[in-house]
């Protein structure tokens, strides 16, 4: 049974995969049903998690709470009290769906302006967890502490102390390196000032080196991340080809 | 180990939280009908005094977290510690009040879920009703959902409900509804997934061939960082190009040529382009969601999303 | 007036997407089918998280946030493979847990089960669930849960029950894997598997409370690379490369001179640090398998920015002459 | 007051730029026509709806796969705007959601939209479309829709993430017009390459204050402005005052005790022990500096015990 069902279960992922690929050809009558196939699951999977995933964790089963009872000495342990208070939510969440009704379609902004509303606290909450250490990190010091040598030299062989002063110095080339941080990040940030007019020799060339330099980052974006892409393009291939493949062999080809 | 044992019976607030037990369950309903009581009264007020209700819900969520954020906190919890002072204490019920207050944006959210896939059945239903074009593939929609409903939940019940031993969680001891679940779920959603995202490859390439031409020199700077990334990421390269400089140098470590590796290279462009350059990007960003954030929490916008 | 023939770059110029697709298609399938070693030079950013992850403390638990579902199967299945081989191999307990997405736990579940497999028919130890490792599960709400999880990890994760070796239904916290954790610092590191956003909430919640750890796909990580760079994180795998790398380092070691060679094949910045090879085991796995058809494609991708943009220039010239 | 956690300065800072934020809308009250830099990408808007009249195919607009957040709803804002013109034209507009209470939202929204300018009548509730909350199933739907109906003006704006390239080559392959914006900076690029016209980063918040002239929206706009060049000074200030710091002999050095079991991190001064190192003075280190004083406080270990009375066990867990 397993394995028969584990290569109709492979068999059949082919084919759906082979049917979403036929819109790389054209739009096809055959892309249009693995479409509304792929939706309709996706409705249903999402009802089903709905409750499964969501509700009950998040909501009912933190209203109900939980017990456990002792099947010997029969004494039921609370494991977590019920906030009966959750209830609440209910009737809140329920006023999303006034939207539809002509009368009271406003109350659906109740929900959403409490969502709205979590969400625009957190913002003052997080920014500087987000942003404190990468404002300190953009301070480098661009002054070298030694001019011993241009870069650092290589120091595997020598003894710990004079790894350990190597280690601690700031070379020149890191110094250059350090400067161009700076004034790229300078630049970049000037790209982004709206309400006044950029004028002068300087706001102007620091504008438009703020945009190559960003340019410069998107192109190094796009460059690793596409090989993300062609990964993921790799593995179905092998899906097809390599795991289908066996499988289909191990079913058929006596093995 | 017993502090421990301690620790992991929860604490509550007698009030709030109840013990589970058949009366809870009155309290709950009695928590919704306060709810819907509320509902039918909102549906009463006046049209002027609207948004100011609608800000208030807003105001008082996002004043939670910026209170949490303000207020000092409590260093050094031990599981049974009764706050020292006032701050203490406010810090304590922050900290205990946080879980929770977190849940609420999630389970409305969720509760508004429905009316999404209310929309989308309407629409198809709609047009299957009026043989509307390609009326057909929405009957194929409809199905699916139906069947994704009904066996993902047959397949929750039998799992959560009628198997105490977790018998269901090895494949061996499925039943037909179990397969059937891992069939639609396993065998056709999840791998749809992977094809729609794996087809991604095929546009960058198209994209790449159509797109990523010498025009201006924004256009060309992208490019060529693109692809000096690009060339860095083939190890094969990568390494080849090392042996070149290893023979310039002879594999002398400390030569200066070793920087023009290419990892070493792509990584300069990262640490000292890249990175600043997108990170004053993103502080952009973050002060504009900080400034949105304000604005959505003190109501100051008008028209829009705003009422 | 007659219109001029199209010269062979205006075809290529217009040429059809299809082409390309095909041409794809055909060279990846194709690449799969070779096995080679191809060497490299590490990512600093790796040998961090390798080194990282070879040096912690083995008595300590380390959590692990598995984020990732098949849909990156490609990338980061090979990323929590190599973690799990790592981890096993040093015999170190972990806790597993999800917070992007409902299915991450049971894509994890698999793929752990297949290196428990692997790991049998290799004759070496097999981890016990609640003695040397758990299961969390999913938790819904990641923002909300990070956070709680930094705030108090014992209220956040308190109520959740596990099956111990005797089969008895009991509070995670009294298993041996976190009875040592009173705060979420008690553990050596976090490490978090992710193909999706999920790295920005860990460190906006969790940084300076836990060492964190990112093995993440190629998308994500110029959006940790800041991170890494801010030293926010202790190091991270970036995609395939990353996950190449890693099982490159777990084949030949780092800083770790074979007898009669001067130089070891990974060299890391910080020469006090010596990790030998791991001599149990699989090493190379999908990284391995997959680096190849990734140079084809790689390779393809460059091949088709340069044909464009010869071509457009060649056409560009025919057009003045005419 | 106890800010062990952070430390106190980033709580002034943060502060800081709210006040920026706020003070900056209250002076903007009452303004008109302030100045914002142009933005190519809201110029267009105007022309790809006159083309979508034109060819009488529909404007379609997506404000990504985010949950309901600022970014959103800032997207449906701007997509308020462009109704508005479609509105006037009697374009069909197609508003593709995939998350429920976005979809909630931007059904209330545009029906608004669509009440103010006069034209309720052609406001069709299935203009406003829930796909599915699962991101490749709704790439499918979207895509597939595209491809179906022709869309001659395409928006791509909010958060979007893997499935961006699908929807910008789709919507290529049939000849549309694209603006696009993503606040997810990794997915800007391949807009940039596929799409006509991009918002880049904070371009997307300026957005609705460039196309509506609100002052209360370009006040913060010039918030957003001060908070920036603060930043921008910090920078600048960080990297003198390292640079000259890292350059001077050390006294002490930092030691962070990481916290353990049953205390907190803290912090200790080391005195150095032999100021010379192979001939040269022993400099500060990144850590030894004031500014990470400043970024990482400095926490004695007397700060982190803290006296408390403990609790009844009972107290602890009522009923267990």
């Amino acid at each position: 049974m397993n394995e028969t069902f584990f290569w109709w279960k492979l068999t059949i992922g082919v084919i759906a995969t082979i049917g979403l690929y036929s819109v790389l050809y054209r739009e096809t009558k055959l892309y249009r049903f693995f479409e509304h196939l792929f939706l309709g699951l996706a409705a249903g999977f999402t009802l089903v998690a709905l409750w499964k995933e969501t509700l009950k964790p998040l909501w009912w089963d933190k209203m109900t709470g939980s017990a456990t009872i002792d099947p010997i000495t029969n004494v039921s342990t609370m494991d977590a009290p019920g906030y009966w208070v959750y209830g609440f939510l209910l009737p809140i969440g329920l006023m999303g769906y006034l939207v539809f009704t002509k009368r009271h379609n406003w109350m659906s902004r109740i929900p959403i302006g409490v969502i709205l509303g979590f969400w625009s606290g957190q913002q003052v909450q997080i920014w500087w967890n987000r942003w404190g250490a990468q404002i300190y990190s953009s301070m480098q010091p661009v002054w070298p502490t030694t001019t011993d040598s241009f870069t650092r030299p290589y120091s595997a062989d020598l003894p710990a102390p004079e790894q350990a002063y190597i280690a601690a110095q700031l070379y020149p080339s890191q110094a250059i390196s350090n400067l161009i941080f700076v004034i790229t990040i300078l630049a970049a940030l000037s790209y982004f000032f709206f309400s006044f007019d950029m004028k002068g020799r300087l706001l102007k060339g620091s504008n438009t080196l703020g945009r190559w330099l960003l340019m410069i980052g998107f192109g190094a974006i796009f460059g690793s991340t596409v090989m993300a892409r062609f990964v993921l393009e790799i593995d179905r291939m092998s899906y097809i080809f390599v795991e289908w493949m066996d499988q289909t062999g191990k079913m058929f080809g006596g093995g | 180990m017993i502090e421990l044992i301690a620790q992991a019976a929860p604490e509550f607030n007698p009030f709030w939280g109840t013990e589970p037990s058949p009366e809870a369950i009155w309290k709950i309903f009695a928590a919704i009908a306060v709810g819907i009581v509320f509902m039918f009264l909102l549906m009463r007020v006046p049209t002027r005094s609207r948004r100011s209700i609608v800000m208030t819900f807003t105001f008082l969520s996002g004043a939670f977290y910026v209170v949490y954020y303000l207020w000092p906190e409590p260093i050094n919890r031990g599981p049974n510690d009764a706050p020292s002072g006032f701050v203490d204490a406010g810090g304590f019920f922050l900290q205990d009040a946080l879980p929770k207050v977190a849940d609420i944006a999630n389970v409305l959210t969720y509760l508004l879920l429905c009316l999404g896939i209310y929309s989308l059945t309407r629409i198809h239903l709609g047009r299957v009703v009026k043989k509307q074009k390609d009326w057909s593939f929405s009957v194929v929609l409809l199905i699916a959902m139906v069947a994704m409903i009904a066996v993902g939940y047959w397949d929750y019940i039998l799992k959560e409900f009628n198997d105490p031993d977790k018998l269901l969680t090895k494949a061996e001891n499925w039943g037909g509804v179990n397969y059937a679940y891992d069939m639609l779920f396993d065998g056709l959603i999840q791998q749809m997934d992977a094809a729609m995202f794996s087809m991604i490859a095929f546009f960058i390439l198209s994209a790449a061939y159509r797109a990523f031409r010498i025009r201006s020199i924004e256009a060309t700077v992208m490019m060529a960082s693109a692809i000096l990334l690009m060339v860095s990421l083939m190890g094969a390269v990568d390494y080849q190009w090392s042996e070149i400089i290893k023979g310039w140098t002879n594999d002398q470590p400390g030569n200066f040529l070793n920087n023009f590796n290419l990892s070493e290279v792509a990584g300069w462009v990262k640490n000292n382009l890249q990175i600043p350059s997108i990170r004053a990007l993103e502080f952009g960003v973050g002060l504009g969601a900080l400034a949105m954030g304000l604005r959505i929490w003190l109501g100051l916008e008008r028209g829009g999303v705003s009422v | 007036m007659s219109k001029p023939e199209k010269s062979f770059w205006e075809k290529a110029q217009a040429i059809d997407r299809r082409v390309l697709y095909a041409v794809l298609i055909v060279c990846t399938a194709i690449s799969l089918f070779f096995k080679t070693e191809i060497p490299v030079n590490p990512d600093d950013s790796s040998k961090d998280l390798y080194v990282s992850l070879m040096t912690i403390d083995p008595n300590k638990t380390v959590l692990i946030e598995s984020d990732w579902t098949n849909s990156t199967r490609g990338e980061s299945a090979g990323h929590f493979e190599a973690l799990m081989r790592i981890l096993m191999n040093r015999n170190i307990k972990f806790v597993l847990y999800s917070i992007a997405d409902p299915q991450a736990p049971q894509v994890a579940r698999d793929a752990l089960l297949r290196i428990q497999e692997e790991r049998k028919a290799q004759g070496l130890k097999v981890y016990e669930p609640w003695v040397d490792y758990l299961d969390l599960g999913y938790f819904p709400n990641a923002e909300g849960h990070l956070q709680a999880v930094g705030n108090n990890i014992r209220t956040a994760w308190g109520g959740r029950k596990e099956r111990d070796e005797a089969g008895v239904e009991r509070d995670v916290f009294t298993s041996p894997v976190l009875s040592g954790v009173r705060v979420v610092g008690d553990a050596s590191l976090l490490i978090v598997c992710s193909a999706s956003a999920t790295i920005d909430i860990a460190v906006e919640r969790l940084y300076g409370k836990v060492p964190l750890g990112f093995m993440v796909t190629g998308v994500m990580g110029p959006n940790a690379l800041p991170y890494y760079q801010a030293r926010q994180i202790v190091g991270m795998g970036v995609g395939l490369k990353g996950v190449y790398d890693v099982e490159y380092m777990m084949t030949y070691g780092v800083n770790y001179r074979v007898e009669g060679t001067n130089k070891p094949k990974v060299s890391y910045r910080e020469e006090s640090v010596t990790i030998p090879p791991v001599t149990e085991g699989t090493t190379f796995d999908r990284g391995a398998r997959y680096f190849l058809p990734l140079h084809v494609a790689l390779a393809l991708m460059i091949l088709a920015i340069i044909l464009g943009n010869v071509a457009m220039f060649a056409s560009r010239k025919k057009r003045v002459v005419a | 007051m106890q800010y062990l956690d952070t430390g106190k300065w980033h709580v002034i800072f943060t502060l800081l730029l709210v006040f920026f934020i706020l003070f900056n809308i209250w002076r903007a009250k009452g303004k008109k026509d302030m100045f914002v830099r142009r933005i190519p990408g809201l110029n267009a808007i105007d022309d790809a709806i006159g083309r979508a009249t034109e060819m009488g195919r529909p404007v379609l607009m997506v404000p990504g796969l985010g949950d309901l957040n600022a970014i959103s709803a800032q997207a449906i804002n701007i997509f308020a705007q462009v109704t508005k013109t479609a509105a006037q034209f009697g374009t069909p507009i197609r508003l593709c959601c995939a998350n429920a209470a976005v979809f909630t939202l931007a059904q209330e929204t545009i029906r608004d939209v669509y009440q103010q300018q006069g034209q309720i009548e052609r406001y069709d509730v299935d203009s406003v479309r829930f796909v599915s909350d699962r991101q490749f199933a709704f790439a499918a739907g979207v895509s597939g829709m595209i491809h179906r109906e022709k869309c001659a003006a395409t928006f791509f704006l909010g958060e979007f993430f893997a499935e961006s390239l699908i929807f910008a080559e789709t919507a290529n392959a049939v000849g549309a017009i694209q603006v696009a914006g993503s606040t997810q900076t990794v997915q800007t690029p391949f807009f940039i390459a596929a799409c006509d016209y991009v918002l880049i980063g904070d371009e997307f918040y300026a957005a609705s204050a460039y196309l509506t002239r609100e002052p209360v929206l370009v006040g913060s706009l010039v918030g957003q402005d001060w908070s920036k060049i603060v930043v921008a000074g910090l920078i600048i200030l960080g990297f003198v005052t390292n640079s000259v710091e890292r350059s001077q002999p050390a006294t002490q050095k930092r030691v962070d005790v990481d916290a353990t079991a049953d205390t907190e991190a803290y912090t200790t001064w080391e005195d150095v022990s032999e100021p010379w190192e192979n001939g040269k003075p022993v400099l500060k280190r990144r850590q030894d500096t004031w500014l990470f004083k400043q970024f990482n406080p400095f926490i004695e270990q007397e700060d982190v015990i803290v006296e408390r009375e403990q609790r009844q066990p009972a107290e602890a867990g009522e009923g267990s």
